[in-house]
């Protein structure tokens, strides 16, 4: 709102990870007493800013000032000692502790001379209540679901007092009227003086809370704007820097016959009855809020961690997946979310990944004939245009988006009937996007029957044929490509209107 | 870590903590089990003499194990602190033949400053150095030994070289129960506040829970997995001057072996090997545990041949059960 | 990746010829062939256990229980000789028996889900204590010639032992498996991801409960080798190697993080270790000397590699880092002077 | 990262821990190593001074003052014969671990090797490695079996050292009432024959009255002996005697009796070393018990193994020698030399001895 100088501001940060660019020359300044956005894809370099910013990254170039003055954290530990508290995208709770101290982790109230628990409990039950979550703050970590473990966070840095508070997503499994209660609060600290950097992909938040944004795509700055007076295709395009009907390349393929039938599927605590089919051709979206049981759905349908209940039927026959490997055998492949825990065998060189599992098809009596094997590698990753120096380069070099091509190479060299992709664009830049749903889109076209899971409604929007919401373990709403908006997956998302 | 998002909904009735306590609870149980069972073959097993004998047997076990639960909740291991003991033993009776008017304390606070230096190496090497704990206690273990044979090129320390204070050190009992067990009541009081109510306490935990979070929230991990193995080694070189005055004797072979018996009583009592969990009671009862294991393999007469396979067995037996317990309720409830 | 451990290869290679080099000039006994074939026998027990504990440190895991696995078997073989069977009937269910205190250790590992450490710290024991129960205080003795062979013979006009060659025999069938197999490439994608590799596909249970069956009944092998060697059988039969096994193996390059190793890496570091033990026996070092050489050697095999990160890093010399290296030196100072100076007094004293 | 300088710095900093653990290189001779055969005869390069053979005593483990005090003798004996004694063995009781010694010592081609075994079967092939080298090998305190030596150096008759301890534990049980044995590990080779000859000296007449109730093993192991000693305190509360043949049993179970306040009531007697037990003779809780010298053992051992060697004797039954101040010994019928018979240690005669 004033126009005093920032409180805190980046100038000219690159940093690279393992030759890949992960940021270069960007800026950013907030002020005391406004809220600035950070918006951009996933994959622009919003969290690796703030993590420069807090110090958990040394940058390779650039500077950080607070209040004018060149500041350097060499730990996280001396950005909070400044007043500067972040909450990470990723989650950063201590399982084994409890509540309040995970509120007040290295920060504990001491009384004389002893870490004082029972005020803790107290000021860790004054803080919820205040952000309006019922949660006991002795309970430990490990139970909480993934909205209140958010909710712990969010009561983590806003505990810190802090004059600098940036906040990466913290809203991602949040229902309306949790993310409402936060923003009375963010207001609150915005009015007391703190500058804050908010970083969230629903747009109408931003316009609903912010009062700049900064812009950043593939590791660069784009731009800064008073929010006021900006539209959401202009913030759109900012973010993605070209036009949208590029971005989703959807085809229009006619509905084949039916690939997968899933009636009736269940899993204690994760997921019940969960039914819907899939056809050849087709792409289906599966929205919701994170935490809602997408990815468990999937990774019950891979047999990673198999349902309990239910039946799945492939071509109509009835089949009971217990492992990835029968589920390989059914035809059936799947991208996972988390690429570098779950797709890639990060250390290995591009070629041993994308082989991994047809490594059967190269071995006779057990032994592996390496020219076959090079030659499939090659022939996959050349069909997806990996970007490498060699096939033996380790996928860790890779850039993110080259690494999930690689993960693409993998499973469709298993040639699947069934694909199930989970957040396939996360963390990707916007070019490698474009050739993923390009691709995506070219397999339908091929027959091949897709199931897309993603947090970005502008991508389930422009890919999805049919587009189901999971809420709290349950669908709990389908709609055909015409009738979605993104109000309306948004409302059985998070279970309002 | 924290990266699954399979976790249960939050309930009234906390299952996980009734987990962990059932942890405890079980021990406790199977313990009693195993002495209701036992004294129905040797009465003498519920005298107060025999629970005095098992409990002066564990103290030492108890106090380095303490030790060795820290350096586990951060997900590491010490493998050196049988001879670590062994050395301080050796150097410390050795100091106390040569300066007999020594004062107790001062034999203790050589033994402590001895332990921590030691511990401290090993620290350096593992937050510093980045070896992995297990290599590097590994590597430490065959050092400590090899300095303990070298420093004393092999002889002894005896009962008569001793001075009588020393002696009595570990077995007086002034105040109506061996010094012995008032050591170890006084470390386990001491750790238990430390790991409870002090904030560097509170950081063990958090580092062996999460290190990436820990980081985030600004503990610096390298310097509490440092302080781990200094306060492992501390109370190793304590244990090692209590051994001496108990056993009466320095010997090149002091400890040798135990290792096994301060990672076996934390497994034992419930200390996640994985980091991040674990408490005081838990290494308490699962040191008692192996305490009565061996009391009572003896008491009920057993065949010498078969007591090291019934003493395998049901260590075996006791992290199995507690597996299988704890993923079953695990499974319940989420 | 690969190129790394090809340096890591010849840094062993290089260590060999410079023990060579030292202990040929300190001892003129070393390089006689005689000799060395003669001390060989000493270390293939230990090379036979260290095969499938490279698949087993590869994967992430570890396995204390070798030993005592080794222990197990001997003493069932000496049982069932004392019994009166048959000696090659007895061998073959002693390497059963090994077998399936792998499948053991293996199933409560992969299917239990718990940590190798603590099941193996477990079966530690227990195997142990199982070949007390089996023999007590009797030695099995009077194996026929036949089977002592094994440990003893020689190939006839050479003087070089069966047990090399059978060593050297299985050493390359496991380099070849962990080479040129789809076995050996998802050894190290469980090592390097074991969720990955889950993803992908990957039998990981299986292969877990089959290495550890494998290390199970190498551990039996290596133990029918020693019950040759020894010409009997006591129930402590080879306790302890567990330990020198796992040195060798971490000290051949194989990350006990997992995910990282060559067969042939181990294989230079059983030699290496093998010959500085030998010379340092022919300089008549004491035993527990030689153990503080070998704790040195593991430490630093993993602690110099990084030194040049170190110094790599601006901020190393600065004044924050300044103050604990100075504490550090002090304290390692006193220390030595402490030891020294009390050593001295003592041994005067004697 | 891993520079070339990096590993320069590595491979002279191993090398040098290494070498500073092999013994001073710089001190090596700068003349080009000999040819090993030319270097067969000769002496150990350690020792060109010594004109004489070079022996080596070699214990069942280092750091034991028992064997300490066998080398001493030993060490009296090779100055009296002008020969070198090394002293040199595995650091864990451990037949695994002496076999690999033993073999760095044939390699050396050393004069002769005088070994305490810590398997009597399973140091056969290497001890008959070492005489097919031509090195005359004498066992002493614990044997390897026949074919493995060529003379065993007997501390006593077995059956003496059994009696005796049963004598004492008569005398101190007042000739009836519960007696116990905690033995070393129930693998070790001589407390099993003693124990086997103790339960036939039992069964005497005279000892009709005295009830062997239990065998424990405390695996020469201090504490896990001191537990066994009070395992059988509990298991049974009549014990009068506990005889511990070993030394470190011995002084763990007198310093039960001690702790546990039973002096007087249960008395430990066995096999131990005079510093070891002085302090419980005179307590009391270890009355009296019994050892031959095993300075002794170590030098008439030394003596025997040079007999053989500078071809006095071929070590064969029969054959007749010399061993210094201890005088004339023969080679009976079983290739076994015996020392004499064990002393017995009490309050009256123990400040006179010194091992």
């Amino acid at each position: 709102m004033s126009d005093a100088a920032p409180v805190i501001e980046a100038r000219g940060l690159s940093k690279a990870f393992g030759g890949v660019h992960a940021l270069r020359d960007v800026r950013l300044a907030a002020r005391a007493g406004e809220v600035l956005a950070l918006l951009g894809e996933n994959g622009a370099g919003k969290s690796t800013l703030i993590k420069i910013i807090t110090g958990v990254y040394q940058p390779d170039a650039g500077e950080i000032l607070l209040d004018g003055r060149p500041a350097r954290f060499t730990d996280t530990r001396a950005a909070l000692d400044q007043g500067v508290a972040a909450i990470y995208q990723e989650p950063s709770l201590f399982p084994d502790l409890d509540v309040a101290e995970n509120i007040f982790v290295g920060r504990q109230p001491i009384r004389a001379g002893r870490v004082d628990w029972r005020t803790m409990y107290e000021e860790a039950g004054a803080l919820l209540r205040r952000l309006g979550v019922r949660l006991d703050p002795r309970i430990k970590a490990r139970e909480l679901s993934v909205a209140q473990m958010q909710m712990v966070e969010i009561a983590r840095a806003i505990s810190v007092n802090a004059r600098v508070l940036i906040m990466d997503e913290p809203t991602s499994s949040l229902t309306q009227g949790e993310v409402e209660e936060l923003f009375v609060i963010v207001r609150q600290l915005r009015d007391s003086g703190a500058a804050i950097i908010f970083i969230s992909h629903r747009l109408e938040e931003l316009f609903a809370l912010a009062d700049r944004v900064t812009v950043l795509r593939d590791g660069a700055y784009v731009d800064t704007r008073p929010l006021a007076g900006v539209t959401t295709e202009d913030l759109i395009r900012l973010m993605v820097g070209r036009d949208l009907a590029e971005l989703f390349p959807k085809q229009h393929v006619a509905a084949g016959e039916l690939a997968l039938e899933v009636e009736g599927l269940g899993l204690p605590g994760r997921f019940s009855d969960v039914s819907f089919e899939l056809r050849r051709g087709e792409i289906v979206g599966m929205a919701g809020l994170v935490g809602a049981g997408r990815t468990e759905v999937a990774e019950a349908l891979f047999g990673v961690m198999p349902a309990a209940s239910g039946h799945i039927r492939i071509d109509g026959h009835e089949v009971t997946v217990s492992g990835p490997e029968q589920a390989m055998a059914l035809g059936i492949g799947y991208v996972p979310e988390d690429r570098k825990q779950h797709g890639l065998v990060l250390a290995m060189s591009i070629a041993q990944n994308i082989t991994l599992p047809t490594l059967r098809r190269f071995a006779r009596m057990g032994w592996l004939s390496g020219a076959a094997e090079r030659r499939s590698a090659a022939e996959d990753a050349t069909r997806l245009e990996v970007k490498m120096s060699s096939l033996d380069q380790p996928a860790s070099q890779l850039s993110g988006g080259n690494q999930q091509k690689v993960v693409l190479a993998k499973w469709l060299s298993t040639n699947p009937q069934v694909l199930i992709l989970d957040e396939p664009t996360r963390g990707i830049d916007v070019g490698t996007k474009a050739a993923v749903h390009q691709l995506m889109s070219q397999l339908a076209a091929e027959g091949i029957a897709i199931l897309m899971i993603s947090s970005e409604l502008p991508e389930i929007l422009g890919m999805s044929d049919r587009i189901l919401v999971m809420r709290e373990g349950q669908i709990s709403g389908r709609f055909s490509r015409a009738e979605a908006t993104q109000e309306r997956l948004m409302a059985a998302a998070t279970g309002t209107g | 870590m924290l990266t699954e998002k399979k976790l249960a909904p939050a309930r009234s009735m906390s299952l996980a903590q009734l987990a962990s306590r059932f942890r405890e609870l079980g021990i406790a149980a199977f313990i009693l089990v195993l002495a209701a069972l036992v004294s129905l073959r040797a009465p003498a097993f519920l005298s107060v003499d025999n629970f005095r004998d098992i409990l002066l047997n564990i103290s030492i076990l108890v106090i380095v194990a303490l030790g060795q639960m820290m350096v586990i909740i951060t997900r590491g291991i010490d493998l050196s602190v049988s001879s670590m003991i062994g050395l301080t033993a050796m150097m410390v009776s050795s100091m106390l033949v040569l300066f007999p008017w020594l004062p107790m304390p001062a034999a203790i606070l050589l033994g402590l400053a001895l332990g921590a230096t030691l511990g401290a190496f090993n620290g350096l090497i593992i937050a510093v150095g980045n070896v992995p704990p297990i290599i590097a206690t590994l590597g430490t273990m065959s050092i400590y030994r090899g300095m303990v044979f070298f420093y004393s090129q092999g002889s002894w320390v005896n009962a008569s070289d001793m001075p009588e204070g020393f002696r009595r050190l570990a077995k007086a009992s002034p105040f109506g129960v061996p010094n012995l067990i008032l050591f170890a009541v006084a470390v386990l009081l001491l750790v238990a506040f430390f790991l409870r109510l002090t904030r560097a306490g509170r950081d063990i935990y958090a580092v062996g829970s999460n290190p990436d979070a820990a980081r985030f929230a600004g503990i610096r991990a390298q310097r509490v997995i440092f302080t781990v193995y200094v306060l492992s080694g501390l109370l190793a070189g304590l244990a090692g001057v209590l051994w001496a005055s108990r056993f009466e004797a320095a010997q090149t072979n002091t400890a040798f072996g135990f290792e096994l018996q301060t990672v076996a009583a934390p497994v034992v009592g419930g200390v996640n090997i994985f980091g991040g969990s674990g408490g005081v009671i838990g290494v308490v009862l699962g040191a008692f545990l192996l305490g009565v294991i061996e009391n009572s393999l003896t008491l009920v007469k057993i065949s010498p041949f078969w007591q090291l396979a019934a003493q395998g067995l049901l260590i075996l037996l006791a992290v199995v059960f507690d597996a299988a317990v704890l993923r079953r309720m695990q499974k319940r409830g989420s | 990746m690969a190129k790394r451990f090809l340096r890591w290869e010849w840094l062993l290679v290089a260590l060999i010829v410079v023990m060579s080099v030292v202990n040929t000039r300190l001892s003129p006994f070393f390089l006689e062939p005689t000799n060395l074939l003669r001390a060989s026998s000493d270390f293939m027990e230990i090379g036979i256990m260290m095969l499938p504990m490279v698949f087993i440190i590869i994967t992430g895991n570890i396995d204390l229980s070798v030993a005592s696995t080794l222990g197990l078997s001997a003493s069932l073989l000496g049982y069932l000789h004392n019994a009166g069977w048959n000696i090659w009937l007895a061998a073959a269910m002693a390497l059963l028996a090994g077998a399936l205190c792998g499948l053991l250790n293996g199933a409560l590992i992969a299917r239990l889900g718990l940590p190798s450490l603590v099941v193996t710290l477990g079966t530690f024991s227990f195997y142990r204590g199982l070949a007390y129960a089996l023999l007590g205080d009797q030695a099995a003795r009077g194996y026929p010639e036949a089977f002592t062979l094994i440990g003893q013979g020689r190939l006839p006009g050479t003087r070089v032992p069966y047990a090399l060659l059978l060593f050297i025999v299985l050493a390359v069938i496991f380099t070849l498996v962990l080479r040129g197999t789809r076995f050996g490439r998802y050894l190290y994608a469980i090592g390097n991801n074991e969720a990955a590799s889950r993803y992908s596909g990957v039998p990981v249970r299986r292969i877990k409960l089959m290495i550890y069956t494998l290390s199970g009944l190498m551990s039996a092998l290596a133990g029918m080798v020693l019950a040759a060697r020894f010409g009997s059988t006591r129930p402590d039969i080879g306790s302890g190697l567990e330990l020198t096994v796992i040195t060798i193996t971490v000290l051949g390059g194989v990350s006990i993080a997992g995910g990282v190793g060559t067969m042939v890496g181990a294989s230079l570091s059983l030699l290496l270790i093998g010959i500085t033990r030998f010379g340092m026996g022919l300089m008549n070092l004491q035993g527990q000397v030689q153990g503080i050489a070998i704790g040195a050697l593991l430490i630093l095999s993993i602690l110099l590699p990084q030194v040049g990160g170190w110094l790599a890093k601006r901020h190393v010399w600065g004044r924050a880092t300044l103050l604990p290296v100075g504490a550090a030196l002090l304290v390692a100072v006193a220390f030595g002077w402490f030891f020294f100076w009390s050593r001295g007094l003592m041994l005067a004293a004697q | 990262m891993f520079t070339n300088g990096v590993r320069l710095f590595l491979l002279v900093t191993t090398v040098a821990v290494l070498a500073a653990c092999g013994g001073a290189p710089a001190a090596a001779p700068t003349s080009a190593p000999a040819a090993p055969t030319a270097a067969a005869e000769a002496p150990t390069a350690e020792a060109p001074a010594a004109a004489g053979a070079n022996y080596v005593l070699v214990p069942k483990n280092l750091g034991n003052p028992y064997f300490d005090t066998a080398n001493n003798g030993a060490q009296e004996a090779a100055k009296e014969l002008g020969v070198t004694v090394t002293y040199q063995g595995p650091a864990t009781a451990d037949a695994t671990q002496q076999i690999q010694l033993l073999n760095s010592l044939i390699a050396q081609k050393v004069n002769g090797l005088a070994i305490s075994a810590d398997d009597a079967d399973a140091l056969v092939p290497v001890g008959k490695e070492a005489i097919d080298s031509g090195i005359p090998v004498v066992t002493w305190d614990s044997a390897i079996a026949p074919g493995g030596r060529q003379v065993h150096i007997n501390q006593a008759v077995s059956a003496d050292i059994a009696a005796v301890q049963i004598q004492m534990a008569s005398d101190l049980a007042g000739g009836e009432g519960q007696i116990a044995i905690l033995s070393a590990t129930s693998t070790a080779p001589n407390q099993n024959e003693w124990i086997d000859l103790m339960k036939t000296e039992l069964a005497k007449p005279e000892y009709a009255k005295l009830e062997l109730v239990d065998t424990v093993y405390g695996d020469d192991d201090d504490t896990k002996s001191y537990s066994e000693a009070q395992g059988l305190f509990k298991k049974y509360p009549d014990l009068k005697v506990i005889i511990a043949p070993t030394t470190v049993g011995i002084a763990a179970s007198a310093r039960a009796v001690q702790d546990g306040n039973l002096i007087g009531k249960v008395f430990v007697t066995g096999l131990g070393t005079p510093n070891q037990m002085r302090e419980y003779v005179k307590s009391g809780a270890a009355p009296q018990f019994a050892l031959w010298n095993p300075g002794d053992l170590g030098y008439l051992a030394i003596y025997t193994l040079d007999a053989i060697h500078t071809g006095k004797i071929k070590g064969n039954p029969g054959d007749t020698f010399t061993a210094g101040k201890l005088g004339d010994y023969t080679i009976d019928p079983d290739g076994v030399v015996l020392l004499g018979k064990p002393t017995i240690f009490n309050k009256d005669n123990i400040d006179s001895f010194d091992f």
